[in-house]
C-alpha cells in the first residue's frame, strides 16, 4: 500500500537515494548533499508543522513510502512561494513586429525577456520517483497528493500555480540553450550552474545573467528548436499536469528554456473535484480507486483506496487503509477520482 | 599642376564618371546624376554661404589644371544626423561576476547609440585611377584638415571619419550576414544604398534596439567588428598618422571603424605655418618627390584652393610661388598663404625656418623616449 | 427606431458631425479631414462588400441611424487586424524584482515595455455617439451591433480580441502621462500626436517612441497614478465592454496608458448569447425587446426591436421593423437580448 | 622635507587619524582600522611584487621627515573591475527623428557600462589639513605620474580619475534623491560606503538597467551629471591641466565625471626628464616658491621616492642634491634621477638644460596660435 506523507527526518537517506537515481534538473530543488537535505528536510517540518519564523518560506516536502516494506519510493515538492523570498527567473517570449511601411517589409521579431512575473505563485517542485513507478498509479498519487494538500489548505498558497519543466537536454547531456546563451554570462557548465540554481542565495543569477532582452533569431539553431520544449523523459509528468489543467504559456526555463506551465489554483481538476466525506468501513474491497487524503499539517496523509459512496454523504473504505492514513470511522476525509 | 578647388556644376560629368567606376561600397556618392546634382549644387550653397552653417556639405574638386578636368573629391560634412539620424554601435564590454562563486566574465556588447550626432566628419574621398600615387590621395585628404583649421567656427572641436568595414569580393560583410540580414529583409548592399540616401527611416523601424551580446554571434562576425576592408588600410594609415583614434564605435552595418581627433589635434593643424606671398618669376622645377613638397592653401572660404610646391621655397617669412601657382591659388605677393606637409611631419630642414614657439611634436615622437 | 448599418459615401456629413462632438481620442480612428473620411468610408464599404485588393486592410464602419428621421447620430467601427498590416503599439506594464539576499532588500521595480504583443488581434475602434444618446439602448445597440457583425462573419476575425479605452485628461486638457514620457520624445502636444496616429503609415511611432523600457517609477506621480485608468467619460462604454467580456490586462495606450481592454472573441457574451432564428410577424409590439440582426457582408442591418420566440425556433417581431432591416417572413435573423 | 615613499604599516595611526578627519566622500579611504590595515598590506604587496601586476595597489605616503608623520597619501590602483565589478553610466545621446513630420529630438540617456574594466585608476587622494598649501597636494596628486611614467608595463595605457559628484551640506546628491533613491533602498552615504567596501553585488542587484531617458529626471538631477562637487574643483583642474578629459562616464550614484587621460599624453610625463645625481655639500635654500620647484624622483620601483628641490639645481647632464635630498631619496652622486615641474608647465629658464628633440607642447599652447 502507498502512503504519500510530510517527508521526516528519517526519510533523509531514502530521499537521498531516489534523488541519486533522477537527471540534474532535479537538483534545483532536491540538494544531494546530506547537510542541505537534511535542512530541507527540517525546513519542510516546521512548514507543515505551522512552525516557521516570520520570512521563512514555505517549503513543503512529501514522501512515497511503501508502507508494506518502508521503503521510501518517492518524493515530491510544493514551495509555497516560487523564488521563496527572492525572485524567481524566468525568460518571457514574446515578439516585436520590425515593419517598414516605405519598404513594405515586415518581420517578427522574437524576443526573449528577464522576468519575475511568476515570483510568489505557489510552485510544484522536487518531483523524483522510483523509475519503475513510472507506469503505476502511485505516480500520479505522488504528483496528485500536492494537490490534495493545497485543497485541504488552501489559504496556504496563492491562487496562480506553476511548475517547471525540465527542457532539451541531448544524449551526449549538451543543453542547447544553455549552451547558446547562458554558458557565455555563467562560464561554468549546465550541471554547475543547476547546481548552484538550488542554493540559498540567488545573488549569483542577478550578477551573472544578461540583463537585457535577448534575440531569438541570435541563438543557434538548435536553441531556437528548444525553446519551450520538454525533455522527452519528462513526458508522463507534463501530461499528468496538463490534465490537471496547467497549461503551457510564454515562460521559459532561464537555464534550458523547457516550459513553465501555469494553472489557476482554484480550476485545477484535483481541487475542482476533490470532495469531503465522512469514514466509514466498507466491508469489502470494492468500488472506485481514489485519491483519498485525511489530516491537518504535518498529520497530512494521502493514500490510494477503493472507495464507494453513500448517499448520506459516507465514504466507506476497507479498514486495512485506515492505518496507513491514522484515521478512525467518522473523520472527514478528502476524495478524488484518480 | 593640381589643385584643390569647391566642387562646381561642370564637374558633373567627370564627378559621375568616377562614381560609376567606384563601385559599391562609396554610399556617399553614388553614381546617381540626379543624386550627384544635388550634391554640387548642395556644396555650392554651403561655400557662398546661403545654407546654415550646420548643414554645410563642403565638397572639393581635384582639377588637372593641364587636362581642365576634375580628377578626384573629397568632402567634409559640417554637421551629421541632424537631418537625418545618425547610428552607430557602440563596441562597450558589459561584466558579470560573482565573488560567491569566483565567476568573472566579459562580455563584448553592442550598444545602438546616435553619440556622432552633431559631429563634423570628414567623408566622400574618391580619386580618379589616371592619378593614383605622386601624393595626390594625401592632397585630396589632407587639404580638409587646412580648410578645417582656417574656419573652425563652422565645425565640431571634434571630427571624425567612417571607415569602410570588411567586406568579401562578392560584397558580402561578414557582419551583415550574421547579425543585420536577420532583421532587414534585404542584401547587405541595398541597406547600404537606401541608408546612403538619407532617409533612414527603415533603420528605426527595423534596426534592432536592445544591445547585441557579441559571444551570440559566430567568430567570422565578431572578427570584423573595428576592422577596415584591404582597399581601406591605406586611408585609415593616412588618418592615424594625423592623430585619429578609434573612438569604439563601428558602422551599424559591416562593423568598420569610426575614428576621430579634435581639430587642434591633427598633424596638418599642428604643423600649419603661415607665411606671405612672394611671387617669383624666375622658373621652379615643381616636380620633386612627394616628402619634398608641402601643401599651400590661399585661406579662403568661398574660394578655398590649394596645392603643392616643394618645401625649399618656404622662407623665414614669405613663400616664394612662381607664377603660375600664384595664379593656380588667386594670390599675389603679400597676401598670406598657409602650409603643411603633404607627406608625414616636416622634413627636417623646416625646422630651421619655423617659430620657436610653434615647435611640436605628436604622440608618436614620444614613444621613443624610453 | 433605430438602425445600425455599414456606413455609405452619403453618410460622410452625418459621420463628420458626431466626429465633432467627440473628444480627441477618437480622431485616431475617425480621421476629420473630409477627404481622409471619405477615403475610409470608401475602404470600409469595401471591406464589406468583400472587395478588398490583397493586403488591404479589413475595417469596417457601422453608423447608427435614426430612422424616423434619416440623421446619423452615432458611429462605431472594427479593424479586423488592429495595426491594419503595421505594428499595433502598446506598453506592457510588467514587474521585476529587485533583490538583495545580503543586504535583505526587495524591491518591486515596474516597467514599461514596448509591446506589438496585439498585433492583428481584432479591434473595437472609432465608437462615438451623439451625447444625448448615452443614456439610452441606442448606445447599446450600436457598440453591441459589432459583436452581432462578428458573431455572422466570425471567420473574418481573430480570436482575440481588443479595445483602446481613452486615458486620463485633466480638466484643463492636459494628459499627465502624454506630459511625463512621450511629450519628451514626440515633441508636439497629445491631440497633434492623437491626430497623427489615424495616418495611414506608424512609421512616425517606429521613430520617435522611446525604443527601451520605460521605468514607472521615474514618471511623474500624476503619469504613474494615470497607468491603466480609463477616462471619467468613457465610464458608460467600458461599463458596457466588461459586461460583454472584456477585461483590463497589462497593455496600456502607448500616449495617454489608457487600458487595452482584452476578450476571447468566443466568449464575448454576445457572441455565446446570440443565435439565429427564422423571422415571422408579431401581431402586437410585445415581447423583450432584443438586438436583432440580419444580412451579409454590405447588406448588415441591425436594430432594436421587442421579440418573443416560439417553441419552434422563430421569433415573432413587429412588421414595422422588418422594412429597416429589409428583410422579409422566413429569413434568418440572429437576436441577442438587451 | 617632504618625501614621498611608499605607504608601510607604520601609517596607520596617522593614517587613521587623516581619515577620520576627512568625513564622507572619500569611500576609498574609509576610517574602519581593519579596512586600512588591509589596505597598507595589499600596498606592501605590490611595492615587494608579492601580487600580480593587474591586482597592485600602489599607496604612496607623504612623509614630513622633520615630524616623521605620514601626513598625505595617494595612490594608484593598477586596475579595476577584475575582482568585484566596475560601474559607471555613459551619458550618451538619444535621437528620434521624422522626416516626415519633421521632428527631430535629442535626449541624453545614460546607459549602465562597465567601460572602465581593466583600466587604471588614480584614487586615495588625502592630505592632513596641517600640510594644506605649499604645493604638498600638487606633490602627492602629481608624484603618481612619474611612477605611472617609469612602470608603465604595469599599467594600462590609459588611467582615469572619478571625480567626486554635487552633494550639499547634508551630503544629499540630487542625483541619487532623483534615481539611485528610487531603486535602493537606502542613503546615499549607505550605498557610497557599500560601494567602497568593494563587494558591489547589491549594485547588480538592485540597479536599474535599462538605459534612463534624462528628461525623465527632475531638472536638479539633470542639472549634476558630469559636474564635480565644489570641493573637487581644485583636483579637477589640476587634472584638466595634466592633460585628463572628461570621458563621457559619470559615477552611477552621484553623477560625478570620470576623466581620463593616455599615459604619454600626461603632462608631467611629458614633460619629465632624466638626469644624474651629482651631490654637492654646500647648503642650499630649499625653501623657494612652488613655481620654481620641481618634482625628482629616485625611479625605484620599490622604494619609489619623491621630493622637491629649486628647478635652479638643474643642469644639462646632472642636478646637483644636498646631501640630505639624495639621502631622502637614497641615491647617490651618479645615479639617474627624473625630474618633473611641480606646478603647471617647465619654469622658461630650464628650456636651455633640456634636450632639443624633447622638446615639446600640449594642445593648450596652440590654442593661442590663431
Amino acid at each position: 500500500m502507498w502512503l504519500v506523507r510530510p517527508a521526516q527526518p528519517g526519510d533523509l537517506n531514502g530521499i537521498r537515494d531516489i534523488a541519486e537515481t533522477q537527471g540534474p534538473r532535479l537538483s534545483s530543488t532536491l540538494p544531494r548533499q546530506e547537510e542541505n537535505l537534511a535542512a530541507k528536510i527540517r525546513q519542510s517540518g516546521q512548514a507543515f508543522a505551522g512552525q516557521l519564523a516570520a520570512g521563512d518560506a514555505a517549503r513543503f516536502l512529501f514522501v512515497l513510502e511503501d508502507l508494506d516494506t518502508g521503503r521510501i519510493r518517492g518524493v515530491s515538492g510544493i514551495d509555497a512561494r516560487a523564488g521563496n523570498g527572492q525572485p524567481f527567473y524566468n525568460y518571457r517570449r514574446d515578439a516585436l513586429i520590425h515593419a517598414s511601411h516605405e519598404l513594405g517589409i515586415s518581420r517578427r521579431v522574437e524576443v526573449l525577456y528577464p522576468s519575475h512575473a511568476l515570483t510568489d505563485q505557489t510552485l510544484l517542485c522536487a518531483f523524483a520517483i522510483d523509475p519503475a513507478l513510472k507506469q503505476t498509479d502511485a505516480f500520479e498519487l505522488l504528483s496528485r497528493a500536492r494537490m490534495m494538500f493545497i485543497a485541504g489548505h488552501r489559504t496556504m498558497f496563492s491562487d496562480r500555480m506553476v511548475v517547471e519543466i525540465q527542457g532539451v537536454q541531448n544524449s551526449s547531456g549538451a543543453v542547447p540553450f544553455w549552451d547558446s546563451l547562458g554558458r557565455h554570462f555563467f562560464d561554468m557548465d549546465f550541471e554547475t550552474a543547476d547546481r548552484y540554481s538550488g542554493m540559498l542565495s540567488r545573488t549569483f543569477i542577478a550578477e551573472l545573467m544578461p540583463s537585457n532582452p535577448i534575440y531569438v533569431t541570435l541563438l543557434s539553431p538548435a536553441a531556437q528548436e528548444a525553446l519551450g520544449q520538454p525533455h522527452t523523459l519528462t513526458r508522463a509528468t507534463m501530461e499528468l499536469l496538463l490534465r490537471e489543467g496547467f497549461h503551457a504559456g510564454c515562460y521559459l526555463d532561464i537555464f534550458d528554456a523547457g516550459p513553465v506551465l501555469q494553472a489557476r489554483t482554484d480550476a485545477l481538476k484535483t481541487i475542482v473535484t476533490s470532495h469531503c466525506r465522512e469514514l466509514h468501513a466498507a466491508t469489502a474491497d470494492q468500488g472506485e480507486t481514489c485519491l483519498l487524503a485525511t489530516g491537518d499539517g504535518a498529520a497530512f496523509r494521502c493514500t490510494l483506496a477503493s472507495v464507494s459512496e453513500t448517499l448520506k454523504g459516507e465514504v466507506l473504505v476497507p479498514v486495512k487503509t485506515w492505518q496507513g492514513l491514522e484515521c478512525s470511522s467518522g473523520d472527514r476525509v478528502r476524495i478524488a477520482s484518480l | 599642376m593640381l589643385v584643390i578647388r569647391p566642387l562646381q556644376e561642370t564637374d558633373l560629368d567627370d564627378l559621375f564618371r568616377m562614381a560609376g567606376s567606384a563601385g559599391k561600397g562609396l554610399t556617399t556618392l553614388p553614381a546617381d546624376r540626379g543624386m550627384l546634382e544635388r550634391k554640387i549644387s548642395h556644396a555650392r550653397d554651403t561655400f557662398s554661404q546661403r545654407c546654415a552653417p550646420e548643414a554645410g556639405l563642403y565638397l572639393f574638386a581635384l582639377e588637372d589644371i593641364a587636362l581642365r578636368r576634375c580628377v578626384g573629391i573629397s568632402g567634409i560634412q559640417a554637421r551629421v544626423g541632424l537631418d537625418e539620424v545618425f547610428y552607430n554601435y557602440r563596441l562597450s564590454v558589459t561584466v558579470n561576476a560573482s565573488r560567491e562563486l569566483g565567476v568573472h566574465v566579459r562580455t563584448p556588447t553592442l550598444h545602438l547609440t546616435n553619440d556622432m550626432t552633431d559631429t563634423t566628419e570628414i567623408c566622400s574621398l574618391l580619386l580618379a585611377d589616371s592619378h593614383r600615387g605622386g601624393g595626390n590621395g594625401l592632397l585630396l585628404s589632407r587639404c580638409r584638415f587646412m580648410f578645417l583649421d582656417d574656419f573652425r567656427k563652422h565645425f565640431s572641436d571634434k571630427v571624425f571619419a567612417e571607415m569602410r568595414g570588411v567586406s568579401d569580393g562578392g560584397g558580402q560583410s561578414p557582419l551583415w550576414d550574421a547579425l543585420g540580414s536577420k532583421f532587414f529583409d534585404m542584401e547587405f548592399a541595398e541597406a547600404d544604398r537606401l541608408s546612403g540616401l538619407g532617409n533612414k527611416s527603415f533603420i528605426a523601424e527595423l534596426m534592432p534596439k536592445y544591445p547585441i551580446y557579441l559571444p551570440m554571434l559566430p567568430p567570422s562576425a565578431r572578427a570584423v567588428i573595428g576592422l577596415v576592408h584591404d582597399n581601406t588600410v591605406p586611408a585609415l594609415k593616412m588618418l592615424q598618422a594625423e592623430g585619429f583614434n578609434f573612438n569604439g564605435l563601428v558602422d551599424i552595418f559591416d562593423g568598420g571603424p569610426v575614428v576621430e581627433a579634435f581639430v587642434h589635434n591633427i598633424r596638418t593643424v599642428r604643423d600649419g605655418i603661415n607665411r606671405h606671398v612672394l611671387v617669383r618669376h624666375q622658373p621652379v622645377n615643381l616636380q620633386v618627390p612627394v616628402e619634398e613638397r608641402v601643401m599651400v592653401s590661399n585661406r579662403s572660404f568661398r574660394d578655398f584652393r590649394v596645392t603643392t610646391i616643394p618645401a625649399q621655397l618656404i622662407g623665414p617669412d614669405t613663400v616664394s610661388l612662381p607664377r603660375n601657382v600664384a595664379d593656380a591659388l588667386g594670390v599675389e605677393s603679400g597676401d598670406p598663404v598657409r602650409l603643411a606637409p603633404l607627406k608625414g611631419s616636416w622634413p627636417s630642414p623646416i625646422h630651421s625656418v619655423r617659430d620657436y614657439h610653434k615647435l611640436d611634436y605628436g604622440p608618436r615622437d614620444f614613444s621613443s623616449r624610453g
